[in-house]
């Protein structure tokens, strides 16, 4: 492992506190317990705080700001955060109108958020994120992974919330943008969690794992590496199956294409990526009005990418093209 | 149970967790996401490290001490389930009085309660449910008023390995290997692996006492 | 080589049609021979065009935009674009105050660019890039090779420009803002060119490359891995002692402080070095008071990050703060 | 000089570059950025791809649309160089009516200038010029007018692996390998190796004849 790093028990210290240096006018971080909020409090509006395993930056830390988050709960790398973060976020956020919660659906992180809105002394709600359509069989499971959609429902819900919106109506918006996103990940290569040292996963060079998860997580299955067209045919075609089986015609909506880096896929590939994409979109009839290029959900140093799409209505592109200004995401005044 | 027993105990998980580095990280690799053996040691460090306050507590009180601070300290999917696991002890050993082997299979049980409850699983789920129900209905089951502490943890160690072993061909429906299917088959569960080795640990301790 | 490529042949256009789909609102692909242009043509301004190989997306695609670029010009990858290329991008970006060309100093970047000046049949300036301090005796070459503060110098250049600056004054800001910065990448890994198919260079599980060029080029020296804030230290060092060679007190003045991933590194890391870059600076006596930390010049899929660092003036912070709309960088309305 | 020859030479040049793809590779990869082989390649390709259009040119109208072609598909520090060499050699033909030796050995120097003057290097700095300036130097000398072309283009040969191998030795101070310093000693420039390559193979050609 060759890392960017000092001792193993201080990487999300020293990380956070540079991310907090580097936008010192836009965000505070707390440490002990770990928290990120905006730097400039929020007046009467919901809350809206996410918060999951470190390692994928800049979710979430990174969409904290005017339009997205209002604070951010690092756990350890590829861990969940713990409920007492989460509940002095929520202190600090409060803002009179609610708590509302972003949640990935991961065994580690639903629970350990659920803990903290039982004990939590304001009322709140929770967005469960599970966009993952690499999770086949959901009746088998406790439900599919939450992943890079995530970015999408909290630009959205983020954008509502500024409005002033009440805590139902922000929920909401973020499970129906959650219904109506699917995704899917490739890797290339494992990722290498900091205190493991080694790869998480062993990838032949000629192999690429159709459906992982964004720490790693095994797919759908290990398939043999080919050209860049027919692994993102698998993944559109994963994404309007998933849709049909919801009972989405994907064809009759405008739609947001989100092509996502894990880490270690250059940007030269993403938008290679993204071309073919759009392009077998666009045979099956839907058009991509809105799209998204780049490192946005990251497995550390992942070699891969995922496909996003996100059915859009005129509530959610609304919310989407929004002002948003956050270290990893930012348009509009 | 006295406050002592329960910081050698904790001493000697923190033992196993660390002898068992290797064994931990592999299997989380294999099916989850590779953290456990980190999650679990991270636990099991922070246990050890506050033994000077848990000293000056009460066996009920160390305990949910111990839960309060795995809750803030594990994080992920073990944290609050063996957080649950030992808030929910507490309070039984709070409820009563005595120390009997009993009361002491009876707290054991009200927290694998709280595990299912917060985990919404259930046994051959692949999980550390698969160890800790077992385990826990064959302790309420000899945990007799005059139950051979000896033979009892003898047992417990036994049913521990075995409910271990069996989630080695079974599908996974909680947890983070749930996405996998048949892919998780021929694989051991991470926390069940754990939970069986502290239970290892902790009964090797009270057969030497 | 496991890349996310259909044919090594059309790897370029394709991942530039997926930019230019990606980003159909606010640039224009012209291929054979390529270039990109703002889709909305400027008027009466100075038409800033810059340009060099592919693979350090997002340079210089990503930063057309208004505030920054009117027009680039991408070579196959890690060469240097041809003079035809720039020619017509000039003759579609032209405004009628001239053409200003930012070219980092390379060799062949340098002859192509200066024989379309020649051939040019309107006016034109060049800005040479060279802020890489990891070329020392700069008396035995034909100069330092411009990298990572190519960002800053576009996007001041741009931000003036925009003002109906003429391409005099356009120029000097330019030279201005790279006599005044300085950087110095380390590698952790080698790239691979698609072309190539396995890595420009060999180095160890233990080893980093100090200096290295944004081509995977050697750089000062090989040595043994080891922690983050040894290496940052270093690069802090080799910067501090550049400008003081170049007669610069770094103490007496504000900086920008940029951390730049080279393609596969993660912002997690990132963050981290920018933590112990700017300690190390403030130590000095180095006042950062504008920050960037992200993939802005890569190298392809090189694990490794370069260290920038600009000493500002009231001029070049105001052009740095200005209004940006692009793809890469973006702030402001 | 023909029309003919020039297209025949192209061919040449080609069969040699895709030949030695190992070696210009390498050599970039080196002391530069490993993209010297591909740039040769795509440039020797194209000028064999437009064959049929250079046979309806003059040898200097073939020369100098070669050397445009070059201009606008190789990039990189060779394109530039290598056009600018085709483009001033097409104007020494155009300039003279004859096809002596002598004048094409001018036009040859003709090109070696419009390289030193686009780069700005000179001999001994580690570039394709230390092997063209002495090659067009050699050939200046032994261009007389019943000079054996056999001989002289033996000579070249020589005099071009000569010059290739001097690089080797070298610290560069001009081109990408210009920031190397001593790190650039016992490598050859790629450069010269693919000039060298490119003027065995006409030669041989002519020799052939
Ligand atoms: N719902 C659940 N009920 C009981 N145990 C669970 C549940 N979900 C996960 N687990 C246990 O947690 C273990 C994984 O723990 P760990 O790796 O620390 O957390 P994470 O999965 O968040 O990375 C699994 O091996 C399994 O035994
Ligand atoms: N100023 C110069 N004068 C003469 N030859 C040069 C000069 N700069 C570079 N070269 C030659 O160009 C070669 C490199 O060509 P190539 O790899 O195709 O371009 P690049 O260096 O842009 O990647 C060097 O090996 C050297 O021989
Ligand atoms: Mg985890
Ligand atoms: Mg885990
Ligand atoms: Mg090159
Ligand atoms: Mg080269």
């Amino acid at each position: 492992m060759k890392k960017f790093i000092n001792h193993l028990d201080n990487v999300l210290v020293e990380s956070l506190s540079g991310f907090a240096a580097a936008h010192a006018d836009s965000v505070t971080l707390h440490l002990d317990p770990h928290f990120i909020t905006r730097k400039n409090k929020a007046v009467n509006k919901v809350a809206i705080i996410s918060g999951g395993g470190s390692g994928h930056e800049p979710l979430h830390s990174g969409y904290i700001g005017v339009g997205m988050l209002d604070a951010a709960c690092p756990g350890h790398v590829f861990t969940s955060p713990t409920p007492d973060q989460m509940l002095l976020a929520a202190e600090a956020a409060h803002a009179d109108k609610g708590i509302l919660f972003i949640v990935k659906n991961y065994a580690g992180d639903v629970m350990n958020f659920e803990m903290a809105a039982e004990m939590l002394p304001f009322e709140s709600a929770t967005v469960l994120t599970s966009d993952d359509c690499a999770v086949i069989n959901s009746t088998y499971t406790n439900g599919r992974r939450g992943v890079a959609g995530t970015v999408i429902v909290e630009k959205c819900v983020g954008s509502l919330a500024e409005t002033g919106a009440n805590l139902q109506a922000c929920k909401a918006l973020g499970d129906k943008v959650n219904s109506r996103t699917a995704s899917i990940g490739v890797a290339l290569t494992s990722c290498i969690v900091p205190a493991a040292g080694r790869p998480t996963f062993n990838i032949d060079d000629n192999e690429l794992e159709m459906g992982v998860g964004i720490h790693g997580e095994p797919g759908r299955r290990r398939e043999t590496m080919r050209e860049a067209d027919a692994i993102v045919r698998d993944c559109v075609d994963a994404i309007l199956t998933d849709f049909k089986t919801r009972n989405f015609e994907p064809n009759k909506h405008e739609a947001l294409l989100l092509i996502n880096g894990f880490g270690a896929t250059p940007l030269m590939e993403l938008y290679l990526i993204y071309n073919t994409a759009a392009k077998l979109c666009k045979q099956q009839g839907i058009q991509i009005s809105r799209s998204l290029v780049g490192n946005y959900t990251t497995a550390l140093d992942m070699a891969g990418a995922s496909v996003t799409l996100c059915l859009l209505d005129d509530e959610i592109k609304q919310h989407w093209d929004s002002p948003v200004h956050t270290a990893g995401l930012r348009w509009g005044s | 149970m006295k406050t002592e027993f329960i910081i050698a105990a904790a001493k000697a998980i923190q033992q196993t967790i660390l002898a068992n580095e290797n064994t931990l990280e592999s299997l989380d690799r294999a099916i989850g996401d590779g953290d456990h053996y980190i999650n679990m040691k991270r636990g099991a460090n922070t246990i050890v490290d506050i033994q000077a306050e848990l000293a000056s507590l009460a066996p009920n009180e160390a305990i949910n001490k111990i839960g309060l601070k795995l809750l803030s300290t594990i994080g992920g999917a073990s944290g609050p389930l063996l957080a649950s696991f030992f808030m929910a002890m507490a309070k039984v050993l709070r409820e009563n009085g005595d120390e009997s082997l009993l009361k002491i299979a009876a707290a054991f049980a009200a927290g694998v309660q709280a595990i299912i409850q917060r985990g919404k699983a259930d046994i051959g789920e692949k999980t550390m449910l698969d160890v800790l129900i077992p385990v826990s209905n064959q302790f309420k089951l000899l945990a007799t008023p005059n139950g051979d502490i000896k033979l009892i943890c003898a047992t417990l160690i036994n049913t521990a390995e075995q409910g271990m072993q069996s989630t080695k061909d079974l599908i996974a429906t909680k947890g983070r290997a749930a996405g996998l299917g048949d892919r998780a088959i021929g694989h051991i569960d991470p926390g069940a692996k754990s939970c069986q080795l502290m239970i290892e640990a902790v009964c090797k301790l009270a057969m030497e006492a």
